[in-house]
């Protein structure tokens, strides 16, 4: 795929004897919205912190834009535009939520521009956040959290965003709600993957479906072909 | 109060350390002002790491009794002047800083405060069992006249009260800066930090490495004031409980809370000395540590943010 | 100078002291590996605990041993009533690793302090049929000052091992530091369990407080000494596991036994840090780490 | 915010200044001195407190029996003392609040070489005359003639202090070939050993170990052991109180039975550790100041000792007083009695008083030589003997510490070797 603007090439990850990821590769469009989908302990999570630098690899390349970015730090990465979102927020608890996006702003987002917190605000206006600017995230509700992680992401101007079960726990009007802003950051040019257990949420999200188990790729298709696909029925269900 | 701003209020305070030297006032205040100084340096030191990037270093009496011992050694070896001593000492202990900085990749939290102990503890076996400095038996400085002062007590005192201000005007300076934004970022979470774009590990290199320079800084002069240096008093323990008691009864978010636990702390110590002067002094740090931590847990100075708020 | 004979004593003394240190490092294993409380005064209750072992030795002539057992309800309760001031000031709100570390500091002052007034600055010791009495086996002599708490340390370690796998309460502690959730769906209150798990913790420290002032005199500040060695062992021992803890300590132990024998105890303190140091930059979980 | 900050900040800078400028103050409201004000650091908490309370009180004592007398030169003195808390570094602050803000005439060391330290470059810009209470070679570097030290070590404090115990040794038939040297990393230790290489080299002994072990160790038994090993005639220890014990205990323990053993162990002489290790006590050859043979008994002592203990049971230190508290009262009376003798409070006068005369005190006659010290060193070197049980009582009638060394106090015989004293 030469338009390709990441690529994953046979990437594994060992955990002392344990095989987390087995020689995974995978390409993501420019502008695509990919799922990531498999049962737990299939390696989603371990393979987004291999594309994101929180982990190294055991063997394999990772590029970016073409870019071999295997080795870079994670900082390093964010700054290229791959961005990530966390499972469980992990906001700055001691800033309001201005400054939280503020962080990224500075060092993420190319370049260090002066009108931080104006691009800040709109941000937040974008994700209707702006009315708790100046909070601190312990006075956020759950799906306030969520979509300051979001926004935060946002902050830091990427390319490809990494949604990492942003949905996980939210009522079904928020899982909405949540999508909303996905689509429109897509539409934006933004380049999502998105890990999700919500099957409604993904298979509705995604143009295209990557399906781990135990570390290897079991399938790839159109959600509709995925939901067809008997291994992946297999994996889920086991036999 | 932008630096400018910041930068005047420095020099006043230093003009007016100046002054107090100049002024035939008692001797004691000097000797007292130099130990609530040396305090204003460690705290705020410490608090760069501790406070502004969450790193608790237990090892404080390490880079202390570093930069004393440099100072022994240069004077031993070079009769280094003062100066020299205190750049010396605070980059020896630099060098510790930035060590322990990359054990910061593989420890946290606890962990990494019981390395830097375990660090302290190594170090003074070290000093032990190095003659040169005075091994075991401690070191005896036999200090000349005073040169340019009257006395080595306005000497030391004026010292400090630069080496505060040039210290505190510092960490003022990082705090606000981008370094002290990343900073606060990787303490509140280092994982989403890195994410975010913050280069942690350069960060928390520079965090350690300041840290343990301006805590040398804060030990270098140490023997010419006591005039003999011996392992255990320049380990003592005491230090690294003060370190981290004065910026958690200041607040650690800011520079004005290791000034002002240090202020409060040392004095309300050098006070009890003379006055007390019974186990009741320690009972008192105790106390009031146990009481700080558990009503105004973010501080004095979370503690007026706080009311103000209201 | 070296002999296998000296080799030999010297690793059996390292043992005994291992089985001291892990008796000593037990409540910490508990308290800072499990439930993450790092209880920097721990040592200070141990203090307080020989204490109480020198009073009623001096005043009754009671064995230091029997005196320990006896006073372990007393030290639970009071194990449990710092606990629950610890996790209403700070746990609770979420802010529990530096302020609780100082807590604890204020706490070591307060008991230190408290002591030296009561009882003044004088070294402490106790008297019992055992001290100053060893047995040769083999040409390895063994001291009954240290055989009798190296025995009490491996009992203790048996019993919190057995208590944590084998009871309820036990295994709900081991839940505690895994999963909270899974813990409430079992019906077992965390809180509850925590402030068990503490008092279970100091409970421990009065029964080494007895064994370390069967060793060595005592005096109020002796804690400080011990602050360095429990947490090293704790940590080498990785948290939480209360079999590591006692394979660290008696690392540790025969550690500074050999060097003492063989190379001279100059540098055996350093020597036992340096492990740690090691081990903590090669492999932070610990030996044995969850 | 910014502004609340500045001020805040001012309002800082304002307190610190205003602090130092009350502190300064206390200088003009400083009264004209009416009694005779002495001062000093004593440690009264921290690792010295068990010896630095008692100390403390000797030298109360010492004042109370001066004021009932009618003070000094007709005028009452005043004692201030102040908690150095063990660490040296509290010593400037404290020496210069008690001499320019509670303007004290006089002043007096803390206890222990450590906190004598870093008195003397106070002293010496100051010109002050000091008493030392029990440091071990303070004046080497300095060479300060106003400073007298009333520990008896001598006028070459490294090398006197153990000479006693290498005499004893030296003059046993057989006599004693080989030696094991071991302390403690600290002050005391390093310095006591390095006085007995030198004495193992004038008496022809020869060297089989030489170690030493950091004062945190808590089981000494392989180090009783590795000397064990090398089976020297003479075990030379140099330790504080709670090595000392694990020396006494291990060396029980595992049978190390040297034909003499002690020399310079701390500890011993305090009666708490004294009536832990009863009968393991026995056949020890070690350093001390005072025992209560008959040798002993100085003018005015009995007295001293039966105010002290009175003392000590309600204070809760040591009840029987016999190491430290004479030598910190006769330190004081040292200076009473010249200042009487030169009837002047003037330093230099003081001085020049002390160093040309001798002194009949509660510790014997004293004389100073030209570096402070005892003109003649009067370490004693006893041996406990016949300690059965646990019995404080025993330990204070003569012939449980015999005092054998140096000759003109000697008050019995050594029993020889190590072991015959022990059965």
């Amino acid at each position: 795929m030469a338009d390709a603007l990441l690529e994953i090439d046979g990437v594994t990850k060992r955990f002392g004897g344990f095989l987390a990821l087995d020689r995974v590769s995978l390409q993501v469009r420019a502008g695509e919205r990919l799922g990531l989908i498999g049962p737990n302990g299939s390696g989603k999570t371990t393979l987004i912190n291999c594309v994101s630098g929180a982990l190294p690899t055991d063997g394999g390349r990772i590029l970016f834009e073409g870019r071999d970015i295997t080795r870079l730090p994670a900082h390093q990465r964010t700054r290229l535009g791959i961005v990530r979102s966390f499972q469980i927020p992990k906001p700055f608890v001691s800033m309001t939520v201005l400054e939280n996006l503020g962080i990224p702003l500075e060092y993420a987002a190319p370049p260090r521009s002066h009108g931080a917190a104006a691009g800040a605000l709109d941000i937040l206006k974008m994700i209707g956040l702006d009315a708790k600017a100046h909070l601190r995230p312990a006075g956020l509700t759950q799906i306030e959290m969520r979509k300051l992680e979001l926004a935060r992401a946002m902050a830091a101007r990427p390319k490809l965003l990494v949604s990492d079960e942003a949905m996980a726990g939210l009522s079904s009007a928020e899982v909405d709600d949540i999508l909303a802003i996905l689509f429109r950051l897509n539409e934006q040019g933004i380049t999502i993957i998105m890990i999700e257990h919500i099957m409604r949420a993904v298979m509705r999200f995604s143009e295209r479906v990557v399906v781990l188990d135990a570390g290897n790729r079991i399938a790839e298709g159109t959600p509709a072909e995925i939901v067809r696909n008997p291994a992946v029925e297999k994996a889920y269900l086991g036999e | 109060m932008k630096t400018r701003g910041a930068l005047v209020v420095g020099v006043a305070v230093i003009g007016l350390g100046v002054l107090l030297g100049g002024l035939r006032v008692n001797p004691y205040v000097y000797f007292a002002g130099y130990v609530v100084l040396q305090y204003v340096v460690i705290a705020t030191a410490w608090n760069v790491l501790g406070g502004y990037a969450g790193y608790v270093n237990f090892g404080t009496p390490a880079f202390f009794a570093l930069g004393a011992y440099t100072s022994i050694f240069l004077i031993e070896a070079f009769k280094a002047p003062l100066p020299v001593l205190i750049v010396c000492g605070g980059l020896v202990a630099a060098l510790l800083g930035l060590g322990i900085g990359y054990l910061t990749l593989r420890l946290k939290g606890v962990f990494f405060s019981i390395a830097t102990f375990a660090l302290s503890v190594v170090l003074q076996t070290l000093i032990i069992n190095w003659e040169y400095v005075g091994g075991a038996k401690g070191y005896t400085l036999i200090r000349p006249p005073a040169p340019f002062f009257r006395s080595w007590g306005v000497l030391l005192f004026t010292l400090m009260v630069v080496l505060a201000v040039v210290t505190v005007l510092v960490a003022r300076t990082i705090e606000r800066s981008w370094i002290g934004r990343g900073l606060a970022a990787l303490r509140d979470n280092e994982e989403a930090a890195e994410c975010m774009g913050v280069p942690t590990l350069r960060l928390k290199l520079f965090a350690t490495t300041l840290s343990g320079f301006f805590l040398g800084v804060a030990g270098a002069p140490f023997p010419y004031y006591v005039t003999y240096v011996e392992p255990s008093s320049a380990f003592d323990l005491n230090y690294a409980v003060n370190a981290l008691a004065m910026p958690m009864i200041g607040g650690t978010t800011t520079w004005l809370g290791p000034v002002i636990g240090a202020v409060l702390l040392g004095t309300a110590q050098q006070v009890a000395t003379v006055t007390i002067s019974s186990e009741l002094n320690l009972l008192i740090v105790g106390v009031v540590l146990v009481l700080f931590v558990v009503l105004a847990p973010e501080g004095i100075t979370g503690l007026v943010r706080r009311l103000r708020r209201r | 100078m070296f002999t296998w004979d000296l080799l030999a004593n010297a690793v059996v003394a390292g043992i005994l002291l291992g089985g001291f240190y892990a008796a000593v490092s037990l409540g910490v294993s508990l308290t800072f590996g499990l439930l993450d409380v790092v209880n920097i005064a721990h040592p200070a209750f141990v203090i307080l605990g020989a204490y109480a072992a020198y009073v009623m030795n001096s005043s009754f002539g009671l064995d230091p041993i029997l005196t320990g057992v006896l006073f372990t309800p007393l030290f639970y309760a009071l194990g449990a009533g710092v606990y629950r001031i610890y996790y209403s000031s700070f746990e609770r709100r979420g802010e529990e690793s530096l302020r609780g570390l100082v807590f604890f500091f204020g706490l070591l002052f307060i008991i230190e302090v408290a002591l030296s007034l009561k009882y003044g600055v004088d070294y402490r010791l106790v008297e019992a049929a055992y001290i100053g009495k060893s047995i040769d086996l083999g040409g390895v002599g063994i001291a009954f000052r240290l055989l009798v708490p190296c025995v009490v340390g491996l009992l203790m370690t048996l019993a919190l091992s057995l208590f944590l796998s084998r009871t309820f309460y036990g295994r709900a502690v081991m839940g505690v530091s895994q999963d909270q959730v899974a813990l409430r769906l079992m019906g077992a209150n965390p809180v509850r369990i925590k402030t068990i798990a503490f008092g279970i913790g100091i409970a421990a420290a009065s029964l080494s407080g007895a064994l370390l002032i069967t060793i060595s005199p005592v005096v109020p500040s002796t804690d400080r000494d011990y602050i360095g060695r429990v947490f090293a062992i704790t940590v080498l021992g990785g948290l939480g596991s209360v079999g590591g803890t006692l394979v660290a300590s008696i690392i540790l132990g025969v550690a500074e036994s050999l060097m003492a024998t063989l190379f001279g105890p100059s540098w055996s303190l350093a020597v036992s840090f340096g492990i740690l140091l090691l081990a903590l930059a090669v492999r932070p979980a610990g030996l044995f780490g969850r | 915010m910014n502004g609340f900050r500045t001020l805040l900040g001012w309002a800082l800078v304002g307190a610190v200044a205003g602090t130092l400028a009350l502190a300064g103050a206390d200088v003009f409201v400083a009264r004209a001195a009416d009694p005779i004000k002495i001062g000093l650091g004593m440690a009264l908490t921290g690792g010295l407190s068990a010896n630095g309370k008692p100390a403390l009180m000797a030298i109360q004592i010492w004042k109370d029996d001066v004021n009932k007398k009618g003070g000094l030169l007709g005028r009452p003195v005043e004692l201030i003392a102040y908690d150095d808390q063990t660490n040296p570094a509290t010593v400037p602050g404290i020496y210069t609040k008690l001499l320019e803000v509670d303007k004290v005439d006089f002043v007096v060391s803390g206890y222990g070489t450590n906190l004598i330290a870093p008195l003397m470059p106070i002293a010496m810009e100051r010109k002050l005359t000091i008493m030392g209470i029990l440091g071990l070679a303070n004046n080497e570097k300095y060479k300060y003639p106003s400073y007298f030290q009333i520990q008896p070590s001598g006028p070459d404090p490294e090398a006197n202090w153990a000479t006693g115990f290498f005499e004893i040794a030296a003059r046993q038939n057989p006599k004693p070939q080989t030696i094991a040297l071991v302390g403690a990393d600290a002050e005391y230790p390093r310095h006591a050993i390095a006085g007995a290489r030198e004495l193992v080299k004038k008496f022809g002994f020869k060297t089989v170990y030489d170690k030493s072990y950091p004062p945190s160790t808590v089981d000494y038994t392989p180090i009783a052991r590795a000397i064990k090993a090398v089976s020297p005639d003479i075990v030379f220890v140099a330790s504080y109180p709670p090595d000392s014990v694990g020396m006494v205990r291990a060396s029980a323990e595992i049978g190390l039975q040297p034909k003499i053993f002690g020399g310079g162990m701390v500890g011993l002489q305090f009666t708490t550790v004294m009536t832990s290790l009863g009968p393991m006590l026995n056949g020890i050859v070690n350093y001390d100041f005072w025992a209560p043979e008959s040798t002993m008994m100085f003018p005015g002592i009995k007295e001293f000792f039966a105010e002290y203990q009175k003392r000590a049971k309600e204070a809760g230190v040591d009840p029987l007083g016999y190491y430290l508290p004479p030598y910190a009262y006769s330190a004081v009376q040292i200076l009473g009695l010249a200042i009487e003798g030169g009837k002047s409070l003037d330093q230099q006068k003081v001085a020049d008083y002390i160093r040309s005369n001798e002194f009949s005190t509660i510790v014997g006659k004293v004389r100073f030589g030209p570096n402070g010290e005892w003109a003649k060193s009067r370490v004693l070197q006893v041996q406990y003997q016949g300690i059965k049980g646990t019995d404080v009582e025993q330990f204070r009638v003569p012939g449980k510490k015999v005092v054998l060394y140096p000759e003109e106090f000697k008050s019995g015989t050594v029993i020889y070797p190590y072991s015959a004293a022990q059965k």
